[in-house]
């Protein structure tokens, strides 16, 4: 049998090189796959990169848009470092984040009458307990009959799209809307406002920057942060030390769904109005590989969700500049993902052949 | 005709059998690569792939088993990156599974509008049609449910078998075992634990290949943007569900495809009193269910998702 | 084949000039080694001398950075397991290299059979296992599922992977750190017929009794390098630790001190989990002395220590701490009543080994308002007292901000005991404290307990080492099967009586002793 | 105004083989290929994206912009009102609204003339009375015709039943086949084909079907009886020449849908033509003229429809 000539060996220091070189070979790489593909449909594969910066990043519009996008991604993508840090493998982002939005427009479209000041945070709350919910329920069934989350959190989602399909031509159905399955809008006093004059970059955005401050604090000074960390590694141990692992991991659901919810409060209340079946197109599966791109760093969040957001964004654009099919988008930011997590390891350790 | 009368209709047996099939090939094949140690959330990713490859090289002209073959080859080289990523360079499997899901199913409907710029309706294909058995599909109702079938379905039902005496009878399905189970027992026989658990993951994807071509070969003809339609995600619960074993996992996917030929059925009985959404739930609902009532005996590969560098502890 | 014309044999494996780095450390720093053929050398060295790494380079784990390796005079390619085992090398790895959902004999012959073979021959394979267990005396089943094996067990399959192959060089990297007394002397004995036959035989271990029993000759290791290489016959233990640590260790002795009042007490406890269980158990520890539980494991240990840790809840009975009945208790009320509690496994129970130091030494404590302030942490005390133990422990590493897995066994056990110790605990529970331990190490920890004993606290030293039992205890009760024998003071207790109440002579189910 | 041909652009939700979209996308190939107009369309955009798509077209100097805005309307009435120069003509359920957004047209598929003449030929086909509907979800522009079809049905076939399913998804055709096939189970013996993968079963089966938007007769000869199409020329056209005269304004295009202004049809019989009888075939043409001239008007009804 022959053996596996590839070792690596971690870095004992990383210099500042590597740290900013690797990215940006992988940047290229994945620029370069996409070129390939582009020559194929007869546009001109060197104009892909300038293309795509431009439009991510080119104009005050696009730089927005990036950051409209990146914000449900900083939400879910805090969600999944959360969780992950505890190794509670939440893969459910996406049906706590419709339950956020469903609480949203439950309570927002006018049952409380309520001033913005409190409405506001009165809707993140409900926002954040509906996903908190939605977390909780495979946690339990985690904690108590041992039945894995992967699992559970991912068929959860089918079931809460459905429920929420459900609801959309039920009870939630906006009388006004023509028979289409979308809610009710939300009232003016449970809107966030936007952050620029005429362009969709809302609030949502700040709360999440905010967001993502808070959860680096509990991480790193929190004694709740430092529970999730310790039952993460070895949950034996912890129990060991006296540190209630069952509780800590509802906590940790708690917190985790909280999150992913806020990121339905956000798309609702900041950008969409109402809700549809559509709110979000993956952004709960999305914020996995932000989070695991950003290391679980909440800090390295933002960046990460920007960086994914900047990718599609920019890809989409240029689909249409360059007059290639739009799914060459997704390529993209597939490939560049890819290569990415590759490079983040990279810095870490060095190949070794012999 | 009421809900218990259904039950025993030949046509849902035929029809469970029929949703189960391309659920057989890629539950057996996540369970090769959840054997082995490394989970594979590219499936739905490969899957698309599969189903596009497929149907592409019989739409060119190819036969229906050259469309397999191209759905296998082209599984499997999803897989083989995958693997790369995961075994020798031991990423995350999470983010690498869904990254491989992103890519290899937007890479296929890229490909799709490359080749088909100006369609305002899918190309079809000829697909593969039911083979009767001779004399056993002459057998009263399990003759028409079971014996009606495509060719495809009945080597979904021949993979299980194969599956099981690779993994149980072979020297290398005993590699495949071990190296998901504990990685240092398989290096300490002088087996290479990369080499072993690359060729698993190619292995179990060229699987899911397969599964997907049933979905353009066999239970439609042509290509669809979004036709896995979490097909992938059901069958990662369908592992569990099976214990890591092809046989109950072979049960398992017949009874999600029971639950859904039969709330296909339902939804017809309950004249739309009862929302539509319930039915399509029902099958989710159940898998779940019937994980706790499993939980208790599930024996998981004990190094599923667990990187293994070789010389670090 | 004798102790005395062992000298003569040829030599079946030569490692030359063996260097191994990883980063700045030196591992092994130009080692050669070489035995023969019926040879048994006993490898010897602290914990992190490098022995392991010596053995993991010799069956391929690893890849020197200088050096050869040659076996009957040919060269054996470096790193590659498969290469070694062709040669002839047999390795029994210090952590066991078993898939444990499999059966035994699925273990055994994986790798044997061509991989692309389309069946595998599993009834000859299975007559050969059984064949091999006869002659060698390693009765295992070979349909068993290795999971449901004991330790002791495990090592006959690890042992019978090697000879199922044909071994001629024989690897054993501290087997006996996890056996109990008699599985050890089995072991022995399958050793010397080994050796009698002709195979050659490379033994890891800490216990120097047994290395003088079993060995024909010694090489040790000491930072990495090879510094002494002699024959067994005419040595001392103290000979050999002193060669290891480079300076005289003198065990330490337990001054005679008048007991002092019960501070806690456990009466008519029941309590079962899983295969283990505790009947009608009650005992008493009194402060100022040492309580030895002695057993074969599997009698109902763990289940005793996770008792007394808070880990586990009696069925029935009640437990008394300092004259209060304990209703529920919890590992956090334990520790707080002032429980120092030392865990049988250190890795896995012990310590976070992908945290730091400082995380490590809160873990207990981490809510107390030493260290957090409304549900904060204060990390620069945690990083103060992490500091503290490195001083007074004498704990080995980077410093505060290090990994906890990279530290040594022995430097872990330190730190855990620098944890536990910090409060002046009035109960100290030390399960197995000194397991896989070196010389020097052990006696540290051994003065640490005798310290305790010294301020007044009352201890409870389960262990399996009866030579560590009874130098420490000032009382010895046996567990058999979850009961326990009654309370017999050190100086009324014979080695011999005590092996035959560990065989569970006495008990009310009498009988034989399982190893479970 | 405009001089040459008018650069169009078109955003779709769906990919353009979607049955709805592939009628928009047709019409505009063939004014692109009259030179009416530039052409340049994406496809299976979100809506989360839809507004960002909107406005790079606008920044990019299109002129006419094409689309849904059904899960969006706010957005894309928002952008509207950003480029007050340029045309948008939009697919959505609401009216237009000639103060806020003068250059704000909508249309949709009113083509419930043609579905109730599908449904008088599928009353007369059906032999047990038992008719089968799949959908993807039901949405106005399902319920709508689905509901035209079954009141057809019933002018000739007053006690027919109808199996109403939606399979939660615009693409699964093997699940929509799979729903069609517990519906023949359940007695069907003539499906409404709302999606692809109906005709298949009907096709395996050996029933009828009745198609929806397009024609796909072609592919199943022996299956699909009828046809109701949508036309979107007329709408397009409509929209190019006002674009073209500078005229366009906040108009309600939905008529050019209307069977009266050519928007909607019914496929020719085709293989059909001698299966069907004679006095159904006379009973169409008589309704279709009835409609045509503005006498007989087809109810739209946008509710779910629900079996019976
Ligand atoms: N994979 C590794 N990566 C980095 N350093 C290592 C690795 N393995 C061992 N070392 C280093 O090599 C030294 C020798 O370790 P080794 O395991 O050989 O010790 P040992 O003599 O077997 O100890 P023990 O008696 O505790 O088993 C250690 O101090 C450690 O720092
Ligand atoms: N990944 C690693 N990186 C660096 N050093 C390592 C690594 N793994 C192990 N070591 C080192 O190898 C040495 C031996 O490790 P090992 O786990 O065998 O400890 P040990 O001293 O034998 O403890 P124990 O007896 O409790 O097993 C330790 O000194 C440890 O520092
Ligand atoms: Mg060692
Ligand atoms: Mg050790």
């Amino acid at each position: 049998m022959v053996g596996n000539p590839m070792r690596l060996e971690p870095r004992e220091q990383r210099s500042l090189a590597v740290i900013l070189g690797y990215p940006l070979v992988a940047l290229a790489v994945a620029a370069a796959f996409c070129a390939i593909l582009v020559m194929f449909s007869g546009a001109n594969p060197l104009s892909v990169f300038g293309l795509m910066v431009k439009g991510a990043l080119g104009t005050q519009f696009a730089f927005l848009e990036t950051l409209t996008r990146a914000t449900p991604l900083i939400f879910t993508g805090l969600a999944a470092a959360v969780a992950f840090r505890a190794k509670l493998w939440n893969i459910g982002g996406e049906a706590q984040l419709y339950a956020g939005a469903v609480m949203t427009v439950v309570f927002g479209t006018g049952l409380l009458p309520l001033p913005w000041p409190v409405l506001i945070p009165v809707l993140m709350v409900a926002a954040m307990l509906g996903g908190a919910i939605m977390l909780s329920i495979p946690t339990f069934l985690k904690t108590r009959f041992g039945v894995d989350e992967v699992v559970t959190t991912l068929l959860i989602n089918f079931i809460a799209i459905l429920f929420v399909s459900m609801l959309l031509e039920g009870v939630l159905k906006d009388p006004m809307g023509l028979g289409w399955p979308q809610s009710k809008k939300v009232i003016a006093d449970a809107q966030l406002g936007k952050l620029v004059q005429g362009k969709r970059l809302h609030f949502g955005f700040v709360i999440a920057l905010l967001a993502a401050l808070a959860i680096w604090v509990i991480d790193r000074r929190s004694a709740l942060g430092y529970e999730m960390r310790a039952v993460g590694h070895n949950p034996k141990a912890a129990a060991f030390a006296g540190i209630p692992v069952n509780r800590v991991l509802a906590k940790t659901a708690l917190l985790s769904g909280g999150l992913a919810g806020l990121a339905g409060y956000s798309e609702v209340a900041g950008l969409k109005g109402n809700l549809t079946l559509d709110l979000s197109p993956g952004f709960g599966y999305t914020g996995i590989v932000v989070a695991m791109l950003a290391m679980l760093h909440p800090l390295g969040v933002v960046a990460a969700a920007i960086f994914v957001a900047a990718v599609f964004v920019g890809a989409d654009a240029m689909s249409r500049t360059a007059g290639v099919p739009s799914y060459i988008a997704h390529v993209m930011v597939a490939a560049s993902l890819l290569c990415m997590v590759t490079a983040v390891m990279l810095t870490r350790y060095r190949l070794r052949w012999r | 005709m009421d809900a218990v009368e259904i039950l025993f209709t030949a046509s849902l047996w035929a029809a469970a059998i029929r949703i189960a099939s391309p659920l057989i090939f890629a539950t057996l094949g996540e369970l090769i690569c959840e054997r082995a140690g490394v989970l594979n959330l590219g499936i739905e990713g490969i899957m698309t792939v599969g189903a596009f490859s497929g149907w592409l090289t019989v739409y060119m002209g190819g036969s229906l088993w050259l469309g397999i073959l191209a759905a296998a080859v082209a599984g499997s080289a999803f897989g083989l990156l995958h693997a790369l990523l995961v075994v020798p360079l031991g990423l995350s499997q999470h983010v690498t599974g869904i990254g491989i899901t992103l890519l290899a199913s937007s890479l296929s409907y890229y490909v799709y509008r490359l080749v088909f710029p100006e369609v305002t309706s899918p190309p079809k294909i000829e697909p593969f049609q039911p083979w009767n058995v001779p004399v056993l599909s002459d057998i009263p109702v399990i003759g028409e449910a079971l014996f009606r079938q495509t060719p495809l379905t009945y080597l979904a039902f021949a993979a299980v078998l194969l599956v099981s005496w690779f993994l149980y009878r072979t020297p290398m399905g005993l590699a495949v075992r071990t190296v998901g189970e504990n990685p240092s027992a398989v290096e300490a026989q002088g087996i290479d634990v990369t080499w072993v658990r690359i060729a698993a993951v190619m292995a179990g994807s060229a699987l899911m290949g397969i599964g997907g071509s049933f979905l353009t070969l066999s239970a439609f003809n042509s290509f669809f943007f979004d036709m896995v339609n979490g097909r992938g995600w059901i069958c990662i619960a369908l592992v569990v569900f099976g214990s890591w074993r092809p046989g109950k996992a072979l049960l398992g996917a017949l009874l999600f495809g029971l639950f859904d030929a039969y709330q296909l059925r339902l939804q017809q009985l309950a004249g739309g009193y009862v929302p539509y959404q319930v039915f399509l739930m029902l099958p989710f609902v159940l898998s779940i269910i019937a994980l706790i009532v499993m939980s208790r005996r599930a024996a998981y590969p004990r190094a599923l998702m667990v990187p293994y560098r070789k010389g670090e502890r | 084949m004798s102790r005395e014309n062992a000298g003569e044999a040829e030599i079946v494996l030569r490692l030359a000039g063996i260097t191994k780095r990883f980063g700045p450390l030196v591992a092994n720093d130009n080692v050669s080694l070489t035995l023969r053929r019926g040879e048994i050398v006993g490898l010897l060295g602290e914990n992190g001398a490098g022995k392991t790494t010596l053995m993991n380079i010799l069956f391929g784990h690893y890849v020197a950075d200088e050096g050869s390796i040659e076996v009957d005079g040919t060269p054996l390619p470096a790193g590659s397991p498969g290469a070694a085992l062709a040669a002839g090398i047999g390795m029994v790895h210090q952590h066991f290299t078993l898939a444990d959902n499999l059966t035994v004999l699925d273990n055994i012959i994986l790798g044997t059979e061509p991989l692309l073979r389309l069946s595998s021959r599993r009834n000859a394979a299975k007559a050969r296992v059984r064949e091999l267990a006869e002659a060698f005396g390693l009765a295992v089943d070979p349909d068993a599922t290795v999971s449901a094996l004991s330790v002791g067990e495990r090592q006959r399959v690890e042992i019978l992977k090697a000879l199922y192959r044909e071994a001629r060089v024989l690897i054993l990297d501290e087997p006996t750190a996890v056996l109990t007394p008699q599985e050890s002397t089995s072991l022995f004995e399958t050793l010397k017929k080994f050796a009698d036959r002709g195979l050659s035989i490379i033994f890891i271990s800490h216990k120097l009794g047994e290395v003088l029993a079993a060995c024909h000759r010694v090489a040790v290791l000491r930072g990495g390098k090879l510094v002494a290489e002699r024959p067994v016959a005419g040595a001392t233990r103290a000979d050999l630790a002193e060669l290891m640590v480079g300076r005289t260790i003198a065990p330490p002795k337990a001054e005679p001190q008048p007991a002092g009042p019960a501070i806690l007490e456990l009466s008519g406890i029941a309590a079962r989990r899983g295969a283990q269980k505790l009947e009608s158990l009650s005992l008493a520890l009194h402060g100022g002395e040492v309580l030895g539980i002695a057993g074969v494991s599997g009698n109902g240990q763990s289940l005793l220590a996770d008792l007394i840790s808070g880990l586990v809840t009696p069925a029935t009975g009640t437990m008394t701490l300092k004259g209060k009945v304990l209703a529920s208790p919890s590992p956090r009320q334990m520790v707080a009543q002032g429980v120092a509690r030392i865990p049988e496994d250190r890795h896995a129970e012990g310590l976070v080994g992908d945290m730091s130091v400082s995380e490590n030494v809160v873990s207990e404590a981490y809510l107390t308002p030493a260290f957090s302030h409304h549900g904060f942490i204060d990390w620069k005390k945690a990083r103060e007292f992490a500091l503290k133990i490195i001083k007074d422990y004498d704990v080995k590493c980077p410093g505060p901000e290090a990994r906890v897995r990279l530290l040594s066994g022995g430097n872990m056990q330190k730190l855990i005991l620098g944890r536990v110790m910090a409060n002046d605990p009035v109960i100290v529970l030390a399960n197995q404290p000194t397991r896989g331990l070196d010389v020097g190490a052990v006696t540290y920890v051994h003065e640490q307990l005798l310290a305790a004993r010294k301020r007044g606290a009352a201890v409870l030293l389960i262990s399996e080492d009866l030579d560590e039992l009874l130098s420490l205890s000032d009382k010895v009760a046996v567990i058999y099967r979850g009961q326990l024998s009654p309370v017999i003071r050190r100086a009324d207790v014979t080695i011999a009586d005590l092996g035959l109440r560990m065989a569970g002579q006495g008990f009310e189910h009498g009988g034989e002793s399982h190893a479970a | 105004r405009a001089a040459g041909p008018i650069k169009t652009a078109a955003i779709y939700t769906v990919p353009v083989e979607q049955q709805w979209v592939s009628r928009i996308h047709k019409a505009a190939t063939i004014a692109k290929d009259r030179g009416d107009i530039e052409y340049v369309f994406s496809e299976k955009v979100s809506n989360t994206d839809y507004e960002r798509v909107m406005r790079e077209y606008c920044e990019a100097g299109h002129q006419l912009i094409v689309g849904e805005a059904f899960a969006v309307e706010d957005a894309a009435r928002a952008v509207a009102k950003d480029y007050p120069d340029r045309a948008f003509l939009i697919g959505s359920s609401f009216k237009p609204d000639a103060a806020a957004n003068p250059n704000f047209a909508v249309f949709d598929n009113y083509i419930q003339d043609a579905s109730y003449l599908t449904g008088i030929i599928a009353g007369a086909l059906t032999k047990s009375g038992s008719i089968g509907l799949v959908g993807g979800y039901p949405i106005p522009e399902v319920n709508r015709l689905m509901n035209a079809f079954m009141a057809g049905v019933k002018e000739s076939r007053a006690d027919a039943k109808f199996q109403v399913a939606f399979i939660g998804s615009w693409f699964d055709p093997p699940k929509a086949k799979e729903t069609a096939l517990a519906q023949i189970d359940a007695g069907a013996d003539l499906l409404y084909a709302e999606r692809f993968g109906v005709s298949d079963a009907a096709k395996e089966k050996g029933i009828l079907a009745v198609g929806n938007v397009i024609d796909t007769q072609a592919d199943y000869p022996e299956t699909v009886a009828a046809s109701a199409l949508w036309h979107f020329e007329p709408t397009l056209d409509a929209a190019i020449a006002a674009v073209k005269a500078g005229s366009f304004k906040a108009d309600d295009y939905g008529q050019y849908s209307f069977m009266k202004a050519g928007g909607c049809s019914i496929a020719p019989y085709g293989t059909f033509d001698a299966k069907i009888p004679a006095d159904v075939k006379a009973k169409v043409a008589e309704k279709e003229a009835a409609i045509k001239a503005g006498t007989f008007t087809v109810a739209i009804d946008d509710n779910e429809p629900k079996s019976s």
